[in-house]
């Protein structure tokens, strides 16, 4: 499903963020992307979006050479793929049901739909009741929530996540794990870069431990 | 395809109302912009308008002595028939007593003290000659060969007179023109600012749109739509003004014998609806590339 | 303090370098409304100027008979005489000869064909009466009282003429004035909205700079000194155009004779001055003002 | 140093984020707030900060009650309060050494004072090498720390942090809990907001736990 062959990405010449990073992850995997701040997580997972592209190697999403995606083909790709991002990235002026709907809407669902998609899944991150709130009068750990219903809504193929529980209690934590967990077993790739060692060390998932940009570790059911 | 056309709508409406101090700065400034324009077109018109008229009128005016002959007239006349339809387009006789009636009716009407002075008599009768051409030096010459024919007065040329009245009112329409273009770029220029402004305060909007598997037509067209009602509301306001300007205008001749010589200025409607037309189109052009360019940094996907 | 100082200058020129299509915007559209705004000013200037001398000249005429005896002369004058300094504020006596260069000179110029057929023998000397009050009815009881005295040719009133030239000249000079005017709240609005969407786009800024701290006028300053540079900048361009147009104008009426009526419009330099300090100073302050309006919105602690 | 009478913050007239939370907090105390997801606990810190006023109830900063304090003496209170904020708040068109000076300079810090102390702290934070690089160009944990920096730079005489080790991995967490425990032991006091149940069992200190708006625990020497 997702392949990188030495990939390597540095910012501004100077900054190496990932080195002759090369991994395959099967489709259903679930992975743990695990290393120290700044190792590289956030970029491992942004080349995967198409949101940088690599200075060397070839990344490969769904069979495709991601690299040799014409311009007007990479909205296409990113609707396979559900985005939980580390700062969130909601629409401000929209309120939390509009900015899951706009996830539909985006890639032209009908209006049936996304207005039976949209209550349910809120329901499953448990923010029924500030459907109608906007972002900035939510608590850090429910704007999270809402970035989580966002990339499950329209059922992607595969799910990026980076650190999809920092700004969660360890209830809650649980929680989105256990959702995360289910919505792996329909068939979804999921990759998640964290930095909870109780998370990892539960799950007993495949580890990928990366550091100052390489892959220091790849382990099948590895820990923290 | 309804859904996508439903959100379009509702985007652009939103965006419109959320930006409203904005908006409204912009449809002034293009309003303000293409009412000037609007005024320089109509100017235009109106001059050319005016010139047709005065160059159909009088060119030049041979004066006849009074005193002379038969013989010496009818060869001045076989003169100028001779050169219609060549370099002469018609010529007209004016008797003493046409002249008179000219005089106190035309160039004095209010002061019958100067009138009172002159009888048909002491005033020459004329030929008023329309050459074809209407290049000044050519007229001067067929002018002049007129000048030294026995039973000739004196020739005067209105050319001259007509050029500096043309040349004053060039630089009348010019400085409206320029006016108004400089006022249709700085409209431009706001327009594309506004729109960019919009995109630059919802770039973190764009930004996730674009995440989320948005196509960039599906995040323009708001903006472009956004961009050209804008240019559109500011042409029509413009275009209105141009109307309510040309008919007050004409009104306010029709009413005050002051400045009749402008009465054709006055522009009649049809001329004004191409005007507001062109205006309409200039508006949503500049709205729509103004969104265009403004919206096109955002989208390098 | 120093500190301070060093921290604002810096701010605001980076602020006006990061938005520079803005700023450019901006201080166009200040240009350009303040240009029309002094324009307006010029005209209005030119037009006093003009009126002023009209009102120094002739207001009434009273045409004399060729074959009026030296006494009804002498009763006519001290029938002037006794009014002055009452009603009237001077008069003058015109000769024939006077008449006949004046008709001949200031009349008809270029075309001697007139002239020639007039001598100063059969022009009626005049008294050119100048009223103290303009009023036109005044003007009117006062001239009539001399229609019937014997030796009076005939009286008559430039007074309706000037005024009519002053209603086409006030006309003009208003739609000029309300077109600067329209244009300069368009570019108050736009200043306004220049600082606003700038303000906006750094809406987090301000909130950060609240939260670590900063006093309201630490964050107020620079964007105050930017719309202030903005409104200056663009009044600068401003006047300096009217200062141009002025000169071109004054040049072309001095090189031209066709509308030489317009010769007193010209506006002299020291007045040009005064127009352009105002100029700025609008500037200056519709920035500022605009800058401090849309800052205020931010600033609520 | 802070104490709080009753205090009840509602928003929106419906969601209840603090309900009647008294508690007293001395100079130099060290304090966790902990709690679910939408507990109130940011609520609290906002409340500290004069950022939101209580709908009920007297709040006591520095001896002084900050309802009572007029709009322009507002700035003063916040100079005396360092914050870190759960969104970091950093000046996105500043370098990370512009964002941490502004907190100097926007208090009329002398130059060579900026000059010397910004260095110093980033350095203390681990960033000396990302000292011009603005905050997009940095990884999450990255800009947490400067945020950090920030809040420190001007050693005010309260810290109020508000999940500061979110986005960190459990290693540099430790290096900066270090540092938090530092900066309190030179009198500062401090009130933390977090989820990191291991940081909250390990250091030992106060702790105040809030549940749907009600402090329901408060314990000196608490665990998570
Ligand atoms: N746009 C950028 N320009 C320059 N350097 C960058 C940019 N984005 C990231 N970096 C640098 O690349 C390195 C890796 O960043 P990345 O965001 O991938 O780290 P991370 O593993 O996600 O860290 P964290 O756990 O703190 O989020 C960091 O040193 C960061 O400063
Ligand atoms: N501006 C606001 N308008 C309306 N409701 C708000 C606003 N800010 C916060 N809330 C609500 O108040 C409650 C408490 O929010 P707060 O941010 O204090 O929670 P928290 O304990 O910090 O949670 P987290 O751990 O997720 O950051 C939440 O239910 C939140 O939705
Ligand atoms: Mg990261
Ligand atoms: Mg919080």
């Amino acid at each position: 499903m997702i392949k990188l062959e030495s990939v390597t990405k540095v910012y501004k010449g100077e900054v190496l963020a990932l080195h002759e990073a090369s991994c395959d992850i099967q489709k259903g995997e679930f992975v743990f992307l695990v290393g120290p701040s700044g190792s590289g997580k956030s970029t491992f997972l942004r080349l995967l979006n198409k949101e940088e592209d690599p200075d060397k190697g070839q990344i490969f999403v769904a069979g495709k050479d991601i690299g040799r995606l014409s311009r007007w083909r990479v909205p296409y790709l990113r609707r396979n793929i559900g985005s939980i991002f580390q700062d969130f990235k909601l629409l401000p002026n929209k309120t939390v049901a509009q900015n899951v709907a706009f996830a539909l809407e985006v890639i032209g669902r009908p209006k049936h739909v996304v207005k039976t998609q949209v209550p349910a899944i809120l329901e499953l991150v448990g923010l029924q009741k500030k459907m109608h709130n906007l972002p900035h009068e939510l608590s850090g750990g429910e704007q999270q929530r809402v970035s989580i219903a966002r990339a499950f809504v329209n059922r992607p193929l595969i799910l990026l996540a980076d650190e999809p529980t920092g700004n969660l209690d360890p209830a809650t934590s649980v929680g989105i794990m256990r959702l995360l967990d289910r919505i792996n077993k329909t068939g979804t790739t999921v990759v998640m870069a964290t930095h909870d060692r109780g998370i990892v060390d539960t799950m007993r998932r495949r580890v990928i431990e990366l550091d100052r940009g390489q892959i220091v570790r790849d382990q099948v059911r590895g820990v923290y | 395809m309804a859904l996508k056309f439903d959100y379009v709508i509702r985007e652009t409406g939103r965006n419109l109302r959320r930006n409203l101090t904005l908006t409204v700065a912009s449809v002034l400034t293009v309003f303000v912009s293409l009412a000037l324009l609007g005024v320089a077109l109509l100017l235009q018109k109106g001059v050319s308008n005016a010139t047709d008229r005065w160059e159909d009128g009088v060119e030049f005016i041979i004066f006849l002595q009074p005193d002379r002959s038969t013989s010496q007239q009818e060869r001045i006349e076989s003169m100028l028939e001779r050169q219609v339809p060549g370099a002469i387009d018609r010529y007209r006789f004016v008797t003493q007593q046409e002249a008179y009636e000219e005089f106190s009716n035309d160039f004095f009407p209010n002061t019958p003290e100067i009138t009172d002075l002159v009888t048909p008599e002491i005033l020459p009768p004329s030929y008023r000659v329309v050459p074809t051409e209407l290049d000044a030096e050519q007229v001067e010459v067929l002018a002049r060969s007129f000048e030294d024919e026995p039973g000739v007065r004196r020739v005067i040329r209105a050319t001259e007179e007509i050029r500096k009245i043309e040349r004053a009112t060039d630089v009348v329409r010019w400085i409206v023109l320029v006016a108004g273009i400089i006022l249709l770029a700085t409209g431009l220029l706001l327009i594309l600012n506004t729109i960019r402004m919009a995109m630059f305060a919802r770039r973190r909007e764009i930004e996730v749109m674009k995440l989320v598997g948005a196509t960039n037509w599906f995040i323009l067209v708001p903006f472009m739509l956004e961009g050209t009602a804008q240019g559109i509301m500011g042409a029509a306001m413009g275009s209105g003004a141009v109307y309510g300007a040309n008919r007050a205008f004409a009104r306010w001749l029709a009413s005050d014998n002051v400045l009749n010589i402008l009465q054709s200025f006055a522009v009649d409607s049809g001329e004004v609806w191409g005007i507001a037309l062109l205006l309409m189109g200039i508006g949503a052009a500049v709205g729509a590339v103004g969104s265009a360019i403004a919206a096109y940094r955002w989208l390098d996907v």
